[in-house]
């Protein structure tokens, strides 16, 4: 399989790179890691008339905390988040990067890559809707700042304006008596999440829950913060019961279609069963940092 | 048979694990597959292929992709058929399109071939092609397509044949079945779809054509299981198309294989177009296809819908078993089953039990799906059968209370009953199925297996064991029965031993990654005593190989092998007279011992191999012949019949519906074994293809007939993380007409597996009333169950 | 159409070459520079067949444009052997039977080399997981595990080994 | 794929059938158009571009009009194609009164889409269609409310 033709350009710069798009507004389109594209592109499913490579813009890959986030460069591949030694106090986010794809993807693939992509079964975004990330979008005119719960507008459609470029997520520092975990269910390893849920647990004064976010995938047109799953938690002591009425509220927010990998209640029961065991796994982690 | 002397590690006959030598080059990646050759001035194909699984094509415009650079000439099914090239016979004597004229018959079907200087500009000239279809009724469930009122989707076929049915084949004693069915205590009915899945092997199909027009010879390098069968099948079609190329001048050459496993027997329409391109252009021609056209267009396997009924006494003593099954072929019966046999050997379906009455029947059905019907690493449709009577046997067992395995025991064909002929008329050569049972069951400890169900399921976990006593039918075939398009399925051996006492054999059969380079290497050492090391085996080159029908299967060892083994007895032969004239000794004095004949008695007085060879250029008798040579055509006796016992244990995520394989152990009885690392590379290999389908991979249409799964994100191969640790015995029960007592291997562990696994699930969830799950055993399938019976 | 021009170094050699943009590597490795160890098995990154490394990170090299590995050090299988000598991953497959058809090897053992790089004594199932974007249709994947095992018994010999010597003769001095 | 809905019109009947039977006007409103020829009074032509997000192809698609019953009730199938995928389109729409001088539109369509992009993008296309038509007759609704 063959991409169809397209002019390529990988500027030194990111202002280099940010004038190109502005020049070819609609026709261009980011190369990052191209694990997600180039497949796409192979099967000429997508036909962008110009692929602006960021490979050699430095400095889109720290990973640094500062004293009230956590940022991870755009161009920070999966495997380097996996591995890195700040990423191993973030459960959620160690959790979700060492389980994209495989190690060749994990290798090349980067979470900028991934984020704005915005495919409806991809990790990343349950990750960043569950932990109320924010997205740094530059444009010629400066930085802007979108949520992540504003971010994910529809299949393969973010809030990216074409002329700009996604640079860097931000989590929020982790505090202590917050754990976080993912679990998807994929029908062999490699594969697109059949469903997948993010959760984020922070344990108030006594035990309570204080602070709940839930980020699901793969159940609906794009990636979803579980709002009804969030407020059926907050506040709640944890247990198996209260875990499950969330999960319920989870289920019941998603909209998946049937297709080979499972029929529609199918689908919902699982975002359900996931919620539960990632709850588990959150608060696990979370007592054990406080 | 006769006895199998011991050799040594240096000679390396039987027995020994000899490392393979074809490795050297697969390692340093210097293999020669099909897309590593480039010829001077070749061109590309690429194929435009249909979006519609059944359409009328109104127009083919192609004036955009001839002004793409680089492309240089377009064909659609009309510039074929002036040369009466644009429909093909398939093996199984049905006909297949090349290129439609008129009517597309499945998603994906090639419609044109573009043809141009790369492999980028083809790609680019097929998106350019623009074809005008208007889409037809689609018929996608083989049932619906029998019905009065579907659409005849093969009206090429003739007035007398306005019917999507192809065939009816049975087999065995309906009335007599019937009555011990109605005199069963106990009778056992299920329906069980075997789905269509894909070979998939991970080097798809490919080939150049390459037409001098000034020699007049056409050589096709090719992907292929069965070189000869497809040069005469060519030779047979240009003949028809009045086209100047005969069967001398036609040399068909396979290269390294990627893997066939029964998905490169075919003749694929991608094949003769290069061939045609070539013709008309003069020019080698390429075509490779891509991962999706190979999910998407290639034969398919399986596809049996199977209803069974099994009866039985009240003990649980098998007594009949009656099958009817409707065999989805898609819309041409592309199989590759012996001629007789249009439902492969099916009819093994009694299986390792001692049934007085059955019965066999088989319906072909065409519908809007590509052709096919081939093996999936399995003998002509035994995993169809050996998984319809595993599984009825277990349902049977749990039916009446007893444990499976003891059902099995109590049922099995005993060993003082071989040669033992069954009810649908198979001669069974040899077996001891009891004792592989029984070795498998202390293998896995199946006592304490069952006790930790038991405490499991009290608890309310899930976890199963599954049992699967096979006997498997390969060897195709003897001559009386056996042919393909009336080529008898014998196969050949053709051994010269040059002066100084090295070897080189060619062989009918073919490679595709079972190590032949080495085993039959090992044959000849074994026979010959002459060292592995400088024996060295050719195949797949049609012009110097003797004439075979390949390999696919399990066919290599029981007919190759043999025949094999037979040439070098007539060399032995002719060295013992070589022998006797040197040592001046009578030829009955003489013993042979490997590597050497010498006088009875006189150990001293001898002749090694290697000097009996140098005499047969340099020294041989008066009246004798030069040279050390010998070809044998073997023609098998009877078929051989593999056996073994497999044992799954699988534990089941009750909030997912999720299935692990936790331990699988399979004890093979091959007979004997030639290079026992490469058996057991071949079950390895086997049990995974097992566990494939068993839990993950089906080739699925949508209701208009749109293929689901064209790529590897939808067509799931395990990985190393799904596929357990396969633990591994054997037993040895020879076969009795073999020359060497083997019966081969290659196939036994995918067609033994799937059962198992699947009992094991049934097993899991019997309790709750679960008495069949169609592969594959996907967790929404599992979930469901669970859900209806309040567990999930 | 317009070409690029990219040099890159492959197997230690330099190379160059115009390519079109939409070029992939893996093509570029086998159709341009005759390297037609890495094969192709699929179209979507799944199977691992063209699996080489690039800057030493493995990758699937029909996933990745030339373009994109101008000015990269590329190795493939032909770089494995040094001289005459396999490496032990390629020593270790023939030994222990990791391969049948060979199609898949290639890609197989430099995901394997790839993966003793980053972790020398893996455990058997991060071998599995290492190796989970490779897929094989004939071994079962049983004996490559074996043959990755033995590779890494011997790395870490030969690892050793030489630091061994080092050290008498730094105590001899 | 079958999809039924109603969409509730402040414009007359007259109008709205109009409007429907017309291919320069009810074209406008097709997923992606680029662009239209008409061929006769029921027969026109139009070049779409499909997709979602960056994954898209263009389409040249055959419409018909395939019944009219002035002026309650219209069918149109649409027949497009593009390389390796093809859609094809049967959309009916009745017309009634509706409250206060308005058309009640009550339509459903029957779409099934063939080749690569049915098999590669499956998980997709439900959610795709689903939306596009509910822009199709938003799209008539807005231009018949303007």
């Amino acid at each position: 399989m063959i991409p169809a033709p397209f002019d390529y350009v990988r500027p030194g710069e990111l202002e280099d790179a940010l004038k190109i798009l502005s020049e070819r507004e609609g026709d261009a389109k980011i190369l990052s890691g191209g694990y997600s594209l180039l497949p796409l592109m192979k099967l000429r499913l997508a036909q962008p008339a110009l692929l602006v490579d960021l490979r050699d813009i430095t400095g889109l890959d720290a990973i640094v905390e500062t004293d009230d986030d956590l940022r991870i460069g755009a161009k920070a591949t999966h495997r380097r988040i996996h591995e890195n030694e700040t990423i191993a106090r973030y459960p959620l986010l160690h959790d979700v990067s060492g389980g994209i794809g495989d190690p060749q993807v994990r290798n090349w693939g980067t979470i900028g890559g991934s984020v704005a992509h915005a495919d409806p079964a991809s990790d990343w975004p349950a990750a960043l809707l569950a932990a109320n990330a924010r997205i740094v979008c530059r444009g010629q005119n400066g930085e802007r700042i979108v949520e992540a719960r504003d971010f994910f507008l529809d299949t393969f459609t973010t809030a990216i304006e074409p002329t700009e470029i996604l640079t860097e997520i931000r989590f929020w520092r982790r505090p202590r008596g917050q754990g976080g975990a993912y679990t998807k269910l994929e029908r062999r390893v490699g594969d697109f999440a059949t469903a997948g849920v993010a959760a984020i647990i922070r344990l108030g004064d006594g035990g309570s829950i204080g602070f709940a976010g839930i980020g699901v995938t793969g159940v609906s047109d794009s990636p979803f913060a579980a709002t009804d799953a969030e407020a059926a938690l907050a506040g709640q002591r944890p247990s198996d019961d209260v875990f499950r009425a969330a999960g319920e509220a989870a289920a019941g927010m998603s909209r998946p279609v049937s297709d080979i990998r499972g029929p529609v209640d199918y689908k919902r029961a699982m975002v359900a069963e996931l919620t539960v065991r990632s709850l588990r796994k959150a608060v696990e982690r979370a007592l054990a940092y406080s | 048979m006769t006895e199998i002397l011991q050799t040594s590690p240096e000679i390396g006959g039987m027995g020994h694990s000899v490392k393979r030598k074809e490795d050297p080059r697969f390692i340093r990646g210097k293999g020669e597959y099909i897309d590593d050759l480039t010829l001077p001035g070749m061109l590309w194909l690429d194929i435009v292929r249909s979006p519609y699984a059944h359409a009328t094509i109104k127009g083919i415009d192609a004036s955009e992709a001839l002004k793409i650079p680089g492309v240089a000439a377009v064909v659609t099914g009309k510039d074929l058929e002036g040369y009466k090239l644009h429909w093909m016979p398939t093996l199984a004597g049905d006909m297949q399109m090349v290129l439609p004229t008129d009517t597309v018959m499945y998603q994906s079907q090639e419609v044109a071939a573009v043809i141009a200087t790369s492999r980028y500009a083809a790609a680019d000239g097929v998106a350019a092609v623009l074809v005008d279809y208007e889409p037809l009724p689609v018929v996608v469930d083989p049932h619906k397509s029998l019905e009065k009122d579907a659409p005849v989707l093969r009206p090429d076929r003739g007035e007398d044949k306005k019917t999507n049915h192809i065939w009816h084949w049975e087999s065995g004693d309906k009335a007599a079945a019937d009555a011990a069915l109605e005199a069963s205590d106990v009778r056992v009915a299920e329906d069980i779809y075997i789905p269509r899945i894909h070979v998939a092997s991970i080097e798809t199909c490919g080939c150049i054509a390459d037409w001098d027009p000034v020699r007049q010879q056409l050589t096709l390098h090719m992907t292929s299981q069965a070189p000869h069968a497809i040069r005469t099948v060519l030779a047979l079609v240009a003949a028809g198309a009045g086209l100047p190329i005969s069967e001398q001048n036609i040399r068909v050459k396979t290269h390294d294989i990627g893997g066939g496993f029964g998905g490169k027997v075919p003749v694929y329409p991608g094949y003769v177009l290069a061939v045609a391109a070539s013709f008309l252009i003069g020019k080698p021609v390429k075509w490779i296809e891509d991962r999706s056209e190979n999910l998407q267009a290639d034969s398919f396997a399986r596809d049996y819908h199977i209803h069974a009924e099994i009866g039985a006494t009240r003990e649980g003593r098998i007594q009949a078993l009656k099958v009817k099954t409707i065999a989805d072929h898609g819309y041409s019966d592309a199989a590759a089953d012996p001629s007789k046999f249009p439902a492969g050997l099916f009819n093994v379906i009694t299986g390792s039990y001692d049934f007085d009455k059955a019965f066999v029947e088989v319906d072909g059905v065409y519908t809007n799906k590509p052709p096919g019907g081939v093996a999936y690493r399995c003998s002509f449709r035994v995993t169809e059968a050996v998984h319809a009577i595993e599984r009825m046997v277990d349902i049977l067992a749990h039916d009446v209370g007893k444990d499976p395995a003891q059902l099995r025991l109590e049922n099995f064909i005993k060993p003082d009953q071989f040669p033992y002929k069954t009810p649908t008329g198979w001669e069974y050569d040899s077996g001891d199925y009891g004792r592989a049972l029984h070795k498998a069951l202390d293998l896995i400890g199946y006592a304490d297996l069952r006790k930790e169900q038991a405490e499991k399921r009290a608890r309310g976990e899930l976890m199963g064991i599954g049992i699967s006593s096979f006997t498997e039918i390969v060897g195709a075939g003897p001559s009386h029965d056996f042919d393909i398009l009336g080529l008898k399925m014998f196969d050949s051996c053709e051994i010269r031993v040059h002066p100084t006492g090295k070897v080189l054999a060619r062989i009918g059969v073919q490679t595709q990654g079972q190590g032949h380079e080495t085993t039959f290497a090992q044959i000849i050492a074994q026979e010959l005593g002459f060292p592995v090391a400088d024996i060295k085996i050719e195949y797949g080159d049609t012009d110097t190989a003797p004439y075979g029908l390949g390999t696919y299967a399990s066919r290599s060892t029981p007919v190759a092998g043999a025949a094999t083994a037979v040439a070098a007895r007539k060399i032995r032969d002719k060295a013992r007279k070589l022998a006797a004239h040197l040592l001046e000794a009578s030829e009955e004095d003489l013993e042979w011992t490997p590597g050497e004949f010498h006088v009875k008695g006189s150990p001293d007085r001898k002749k090694t191999i290697q000097e009996i060879a140098f005499a047969a250029y340099t020294n041989h008798p008066a009246g004798m012949e030069a040279g050390l040579e010998a070809v044998d055509y073997y023609d098998p006796p009877n078929l051989t019949f593999p056996f073994g016992s497999y044992i799954c244990v699988v534990d089941i995520d009750k909030g997912t519906g999720e299935v692990k394989v936790r331990r699988f152990v399979a004890v093979d009885d091959c007979g004997n074994i030639i290079n026992p690392m490469i058996v057991d590379g071949q079950i390895h290999g086997g049990l995974t293809m097992g566990l494939a389908p068993a839990l993950y991979e089906q080739i699925t249409y949508d209701e208009n007939g749109n293929n689901l799964t064209g790529t590897f994100m939808d067509y799931l191969l395990p990985t190393a993380v799904e596929t357990p640790a396969w633990e591994l015995e054997k037993t040895v029960t020879p076969s009795p007409h073999h020359p060497i007592g083997a019966k081969g291997v290659g196939e036994s562990a995918t067609v033994g597996a799937p059962p198992a696994i699947a009992n094991a699930v049934v097993d899991a969830l019997w309790h709750l009333g679960v008495r069949n799950i169609d592969i594959p055993i996907t967790p929404p399938k599992v979930w469901a169950i669970l859900h209806e019976k309040g567990i999930a | 159409m317009t070409t690029q021009h990219i040099t890159l170094t492959v197997n230690g050699e330099a190379r160059d070459a115009d390519v079109e943009p939409r070029l992939l590597l893996v093509h570029l490795l086998r159709d341009v520079f005759g390297l037609t160890g890495t094969h192709i098995g699929c179209d979507t990154s799944n199977c691992g067949a063209c699996t080489i490394h690039v800057n030493g990170q493995s990758a699937k090299s029909c996933t990745m444009l030339a373009v994109q590995a101008d000015g990269a050090e590329v190795r493939t299988i032909e770089g494995m052997v040094a001289g005459t000598e396999l490496h032990p991953l390629q020593q270790a497959f023939w030994d222990q039977h990791g391969l049948q058809c060979g199609f898949c090897t290639p890609g197989m053992i430099m995901q394997a080399a790839w993966l003793l790089d980053q972790n020398p004594q893996p455990s058997e199932a991060e071998i599995r997981a290492g190796i989970s974007g490779n897929l094989c249709r004939c071994t079962g994947y049983v004996n490559i595990v074996k043959a990755i095992q033995q590779a890494a018994g011997e790395l870490q010999a030969s690892a050793s080994a030489p630091a061994a010597a080092g050290e008498a003769v730094a105590a001899e001095a | 794929m079958k999809f039924a809905g109603t969409t509730d019109i402040a414009a007359p009947r007259d109008r709205v059938w109009a409007f429907v039977i017309d291919p320069n006007q009810v074209g406008q409103c097709g997923p992606g158009v680029e662009s239209i020829e008409v061929i006769d009074d029921t027969h026109f032509k139009a070049t779409a571009k499909v997709g979602i997000g960056f994954i898209s192809a263009r389409f040249v698609v055959n419409m018909e009009l395939a019944e009219q019953d002035a002026p309650d009730r219209a069918v149109i199938k649409a027949h497009g194609q593009a390389p390796g995928s093809a859609v094809d389109a049967t959309a009916a729409m009745t017309l009634s009164d509706g409250d206060a001088g308005g058309t009640r539109m009550d339509w459903n369509a029957d779409v099934t889409i063939s080749g690569s992009l049915a098999s590669l993008g499956a998980r997709l296309i439900e959610g795709t269609a689903n939306k596009m038509i509910g822009q199709t007759f938003d799209c008539m609704k807005a231009k018949l409310e303007a």
